[in-house]
């Protein structure tokens, strides 16, 4: 991980704009505009959230060889159309989600242009019809990349915070 | 009659489950007392799987599992044979491992230091002498030990002394177990996948074990986006019910082998003629080893113009009446190429597993299965839930491998078997 | 003699709930055993309410309850016919409806695709004749039926096919809902809100009931901002006890009718004059319906010098010996004028339901009922609630109404009803 | 809802005004200050919390046709001043309230000078003394109209992302 | 023989719980049927630590605690007298005081207005007369009152009406609560910090009354820090053992008094020589109050060149078989001068209470000891957990104190005395 | 409490600097890179969390007299040293932790200089194999001053949101 020393500051209103595209590209998230979310994606998209272990402490807590998501623009493409039939049963009637993006810290990234963006990120979702929810809490490692007005995203890496996740299954995105 | 109104929970069962009639009642799925009673005469008297040797290669490795509701540790010891022994020490029963997984020849209690060698053995205490003046009892003190066995990689337990050998337990089913993990050497890719599911731990057992019905509905949506042709799938192939309430099925083709021709030698020289022409017509293997341990080769999809796949065994882990604690392991062919395990572990990250995309559906409803099972528990006579599906069909009698095998996969007779086998261990007095 | 001691909760409660006497022991409300045994005894014998018409005015319309434990739909067929259906697949007990309405011919679980009409009918499988080769059993999968019958709008249904009718559940009752729901064509506003609160089921209820006295304490604040003249504004008017455990209170005033006059000629034209009569009297109107649905037309209050109120049906739906699911429901006159449309839907939202400045008040009180409820089992001897007030009245001669009415609103007469029918429902073997 | 791309900018000062101003609120309603919290909103406020309901993907989610809260400044103003007696029991001992605002978004509204300001909020609720607390997610879109060196608030609407609320009652403000 | 077959929790006990030979199943910890029982037996009958009368200094004061599963509220009448109420309306039952504590002369409920004196009288209710035409039973509705005494500052309450006078109870422990808390007028310092563990209530206990041996590893880190010179601070002293299921620890070292030298007078007036004697060798001291309120002046550390230690009183209050609310009071001499009262209370949070560097590690064990307690229900013959720890020890004839008191603190007789005692009230019917 | 009128806002830059100082502090805690941490802090330090207690509308809801943290620079060493050890049993395995920093406020104090600067933080902490997690939600309020490019904390008061905890210990920091 980037270390907290080490890092270039941006210009003011850079830091600002990648703030408004994480906050817009969680509204499309919560509001289920997949095939617009898909879209804020490069193609060569790596987007991989590897899988927590309990460890003492000064061990491996991270397995960076298996993934809860390990996807290619293509394949996350698939999950994007999966969603868009009317068999995709898990989120039909869908979770409530709602993505609270918080502790945004915008740096230079060594290819020219590109943005490191790391995020908290607590992902709200609401289960069933006994007022439960489920909280699922990781920090995301964004590349992203000029594009237009805005951006898109070239990486994404998302570590969750929980070893054992105490949520029903990732139909949803992070 | 109110069979609610026994007090005796094995007597309730015995009124209202019947595997032969294909009638099984909704509550006995989240019934608290049904699970407690589960806990000691099915959890407590079968082999139970907890590991695969490829996670613990080398002496001294461990990892930390649940067997139904006890914590154990699976360890290599420097001999390099496995045991498994209750994460619990012998002093006040504090863990002795509270990590998931790790290396070395003892562990040392965090509550007051006692240590275990990894055979087991107690080693010693701070201050044993002025503490323990009468000596210290080191055989009263060796960790609480359950039997360990393997076949073809998969490490089994239990705590029944009773129990029969592990291959007289696994019976019929090692003809497809070697198939499955017996074909080449495989290893686990990086650690379990673990995740908690509101479901009771029978329902998605019985769904590896004898459900190739439900793909048509559930998991339309390959259909629907062209991953595979027609919708019936899940529908050519055989249903296995080997004795001992396993059960599997075995979706077939007919254009080929679709694994990496590298692995062909390795296959040949580990399989029998019979078992490799099967492996070469598979389309998708699933099964249950009873009681809650599953295995998977997905369906075979086509993605990007290659015919891919990506193999999973399952543990389906107790932990409340309607609730488990999902393992997911992605298994591949320790000799297979570099591309194949890149494909095969990206294919199972997107079909099983946490997010995949199958997994998302079955998960659906086991949920609510469960929910509806709670509620069935107020009813004066119990909701029957239907195991018919099936019946009336005729063995084959030309099948290569054992056990009781029905062309055609849409059959819940493995069901009917995981049932019968279940009703036999809760009614059985120790 | 240790009441707890005994083992069968049915004793327990013999021993110990004494209606007539006023002594109801507290433990009775979160008991696990006795909520348990309510399941079955209570929720699965008598009528329950489960909507109102207005909520599937069109054929194949349906809603998702909560009957007790079980997870019913509640539709209206192709015939018009209202029907009520266990929300639970035939085949494997999975939820056919995951939704809470919709509208629709037929419903299809999402599970293997079983196939169900409106009427109940099991219609289809995939695969069928491959799946069930000796035919499958369509009459032996038909829907979960529930009896289904409706009063002035209210629909209610219940599994006990020895129910009595609903007339005769509901019986004295009648002649008050008429006036409540019956003076006129009523439609609910959008949906119920829902929402949980973590009371035990009877405290709402038997607050609905029976209790008007609290109003000077608990809704103190009402006549701190000068929206009503006193604290006393809960004491004027009547207390009913009609057959059956139902229990309601009528506050009263003189000002003469508050309610739109364009309503007056509907009123009319389905009012006795007694009704009538009663209707332009009234200033607040509460009542349960045994066990668990309660209505309200709240106290008329004055707000920018308009006498308004905003009415109101809720349910109070078990889901755990300690937590409901509250339902509550605005009503308003179908026909009546917009402006008093809008007044209604905000006085209401104002006063009750998930915001209500009564209802935080009142959940407070069940909240701590329940916690102290909780802690009572832990004594030798139960803790006695006293419910003595309005013992020695004695009921009026020349009310209108049926049942046993009372002159002035404080008393608990109608929560010993309540009670009294509960403690019956709970000792009566089926 | 305002589709993510055509939103108007705002300049950097008003931004950040606004963020300052939605944290400032923030503070008054869990610090409980009612009556200075009452002053933020203009006379011919809308406060509205339509109720979610459960619904297969496609369909409505939200009933407007019945809330949770539906004031006006005298409704509200109501609410405000039954909270300042010595018997409104329900929240006397008080929930202790936490209100996470994150995912603001500023944009020019339709009519001059106005803003609509859309923001995530999280809720915590703590209650009992069991160390238990309730968590209320929803989204919020207020209208803000420039008032001396502030904003008042002319609209507000919040959408709970619950179709069962998991609280015991709503007590507290959105 | 298994012992979980026994119906009668009771029974199970008296098979599997044998304090004399050391061996406790590690089932009662979390055995819901155990819980249940120790609510009404343990919790029912003995007295329960309260408050600390620095609390509620002055007439009118109160606070609110819990004795097992009851509420209650400690109060100090207007006559001066302590006395401890059911913070239960005896109306129907809702809670009389919400906050935490509180100064007045009567109690008003918020339901329905009923009031009560701080004698626990009965005082009026609205419209009494209105309300009940027959007149109220004043008498009936006196306040559910529980029997309070107090020794050295230290209130304790009980409603067992049978139960012997505190004295006896406390009995041998006395001279050490002298002391403890006699040996100088003490006060609390602000109020309790709270907080939930998720542990099983008797862990806690027993691990102040008997665990001086954990200190070598549990809280090694003080050695690493060069807090403590070597890991055996907890070795030196005395393992003491009170008749009636007490027990402490008390650690000595021979470099003198360490505490302010202007408190030397007070604690002279208030301890006998050998009091004094030990008081001034004091290093650590640590016990427990049967059932549930241990007690700790923290091992004396060096901090910037001062040897320090801040003094604690703590409840570990069960709220579920594997879930306790922990509370813990700092307590100081009240006429201490202020650097020490400054530097204590510093000490005392950085060492104990929510965030103390040693109550961190002790929660911790406790936790997985649950856990594991938990899994070893699933067993057919209990999980056994070894209490031998010092046996065959002889104890001294020539210490000044009452009890069984051995000399080095490494032993567990504590913890079978407190077992004992536990075993025989679980087993005593009424 | 700083009312929120008699607040003298701070220039933009040093704004932002302190919202991405209090990102970064947030990202050492959560990596646990605790002797890091420890440097953000003034010799003169004052870190304090006091005990909260349920009271009637208008009654002392916070005691100042006991606290669950009453630390200084040294004390606070002490506990950052002891989870250096390898013997500091509670925290190893350590909880996974995330603090969740939002509604920032920063102000000037009235030193010169000096910066209050007030932030609410939502701790997630996971707990055990079982898929669950606490949630310890807190105000802060810190006292901030310039040093080098950065800040250094002097002054820390942590007020959390329960009366009674609903975290087994606060073996980590707030
Ligand atoms: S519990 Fe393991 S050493 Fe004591
Ligand atoms: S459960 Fe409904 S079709 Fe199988
Ligand atoms: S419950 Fe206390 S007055 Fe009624
Ligand atoms: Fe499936
Ligand atoms: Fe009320
Ligand atoms: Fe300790």
């Amino acid at each position: 991980m980037t270390a907290v020393s080490q890092r270039v500051g941006v210009p003011l209103e850079t830091r600002l704009a990648v703030e408004d595209f994480l906050v817009d590209e969680a509204l499309l998230l919560d509001d289920r505009r997949f095939d617009e979310w898909f879209e804020l994606f490069t193609d060569d998209l790596v987007y991989q959230a590897p899988v927590r272990v309990t460890a003492k402490r000064g061990h491996e807590e991270i397995v960076d060889t298996i993934f809860h998501f390990d996807e290619s623009k293509q394949s996350l493409g698939l999950r994007v159309r999966r969603l868009g039939t009317d068999v995709a049963w898990a989120e039909d009637p869908p979770s409530v989600t709602r993505h609270y993006v918080s502790n945004v810290r915008v740096t230079q990234a060594d290819a020219p242009g590109e943005l490191v963006v790391r995020a908290y990120v607590l992902l709200y979702r609401s289960r069933g019809d006994r007022g439960l929810h489920d909280m699922i809490s990781y920090v995301r490692w964004d590349v992203l990349r000029p594009s237009g007005s805005s951006f898109q995203i070239a990486r994404r890496r998302a570590v969750l915070d929980q070893a054992v996740l105490g949520t029903k299954n990732l139909a949803i995105f992070l | 009659m109110n069979i609610f109104s026994s007090a005796d929970p094995a007597e309730r069962l015995l009124a209202s489950v019947q595997p032969e009639a294909a009638k099984i009642p909704a509550h006995i799925h989240t019934d608290p007392e049904i699970y407690r009673l589960e806990m000691k005469r099915v959890f407590g008297r079968v082999w139970l799987f907890v590991a695969h040797e490829s996670e613990i290669p080398e002496r001294g490795n461990w990892v930390v599992r649940d067997m139904g509701e006890q914590n154990v540790i699976v360890s290599r010891g420097e001999d390099g044979q496995l045991r498994v022994f209750l994460n619990s020490c012998r002093h006040r029963g504090m863990k002795l491992a509270c990590e998931d997984r790790g290396t070395g020849k003892s562990w040392r209690c965090p509550y007051h230091g006692f240590t275990y060698n990894n055979s087991g053995n107690f080693v010693g205490a701070p201050y044993q002498r002025e503490a323990y003046p009468e000596g210290i009892d080191r055989e009263g003190l060796q960790l609480i030990e359950a039997r360990c066995e393997s076949y073809a990689g998969l490490v089994f337990a239990t705590f029944n002394a009773n129990a029969e050998p592990l291959d007289d337990f696994l019976g019929e089913l090692r003809w497809y177990l070697d198939i499955l993990v017996g074909r080449a050497e495989f290893e686990v890719v990086g650690v379990p996948q673990r995740w908690i599911v509101p479901t009771a731990w029978k329902l998605p057992a019985e769904n590896f074990a004898s459900d190739a019905y439900h793909t048509v509905t559930t998991h339309a949506f390959l259909a629907k986006l062209g991953l595979v042709k027609g919708v019936d799938f899940g529908k050519i192939g055989y249903h296995v019910v080997p004795a001992g309430g396993h059960g599997l099925g075995i979706g077939t083709q007919e254009e080929g082998p679709w694994y990496p021709a590298e692995l062909r030698a390795e296959y040949e020289s580990r399989l029998s003629l019979d078992q490799l022409a099967l492996m070469d017509r598979i389309k998708n293997f699933h099964g249950n080893v009873f009681p809650n341990m599953s295995f998977l080769i997905p369906n075979v999809i086509e993605i990007a113009g290659k015919r891919v796949t990506g193999m999973t065994i399952r543990q389906w882990q107790p932990i409340a009446p309607d609730q488990i604690q999902a393992l997911s392991w992605h298994l591949v062919e320790k000799n297979a190429p570099d591309w194949w395990k890149e494909l095969g572990r990206k294919t199972y990250v997107q079909t099983f597993g946490s997010s995949g995309m199958f997994e998302q559906d079955d998960t659906e409803n086991w949920e609510l299965q469960t929910r509806n099972s709670l509620s069935s528990l107020s009813f004066d006579e119990p909701v029957l839930l239907d195991y018919r599906m099936g019946m009336g069909g005729v063995p084959m009698t030309d099948f290569a491998g054992p056990g009781e095998v029905y062309e055609g996969k849409y059959s819940e007779a493995a069901a009917r078997g995981f049932y019968r086998r279940w009703l036999d261990l809760m009614l059985a007095e120790k």
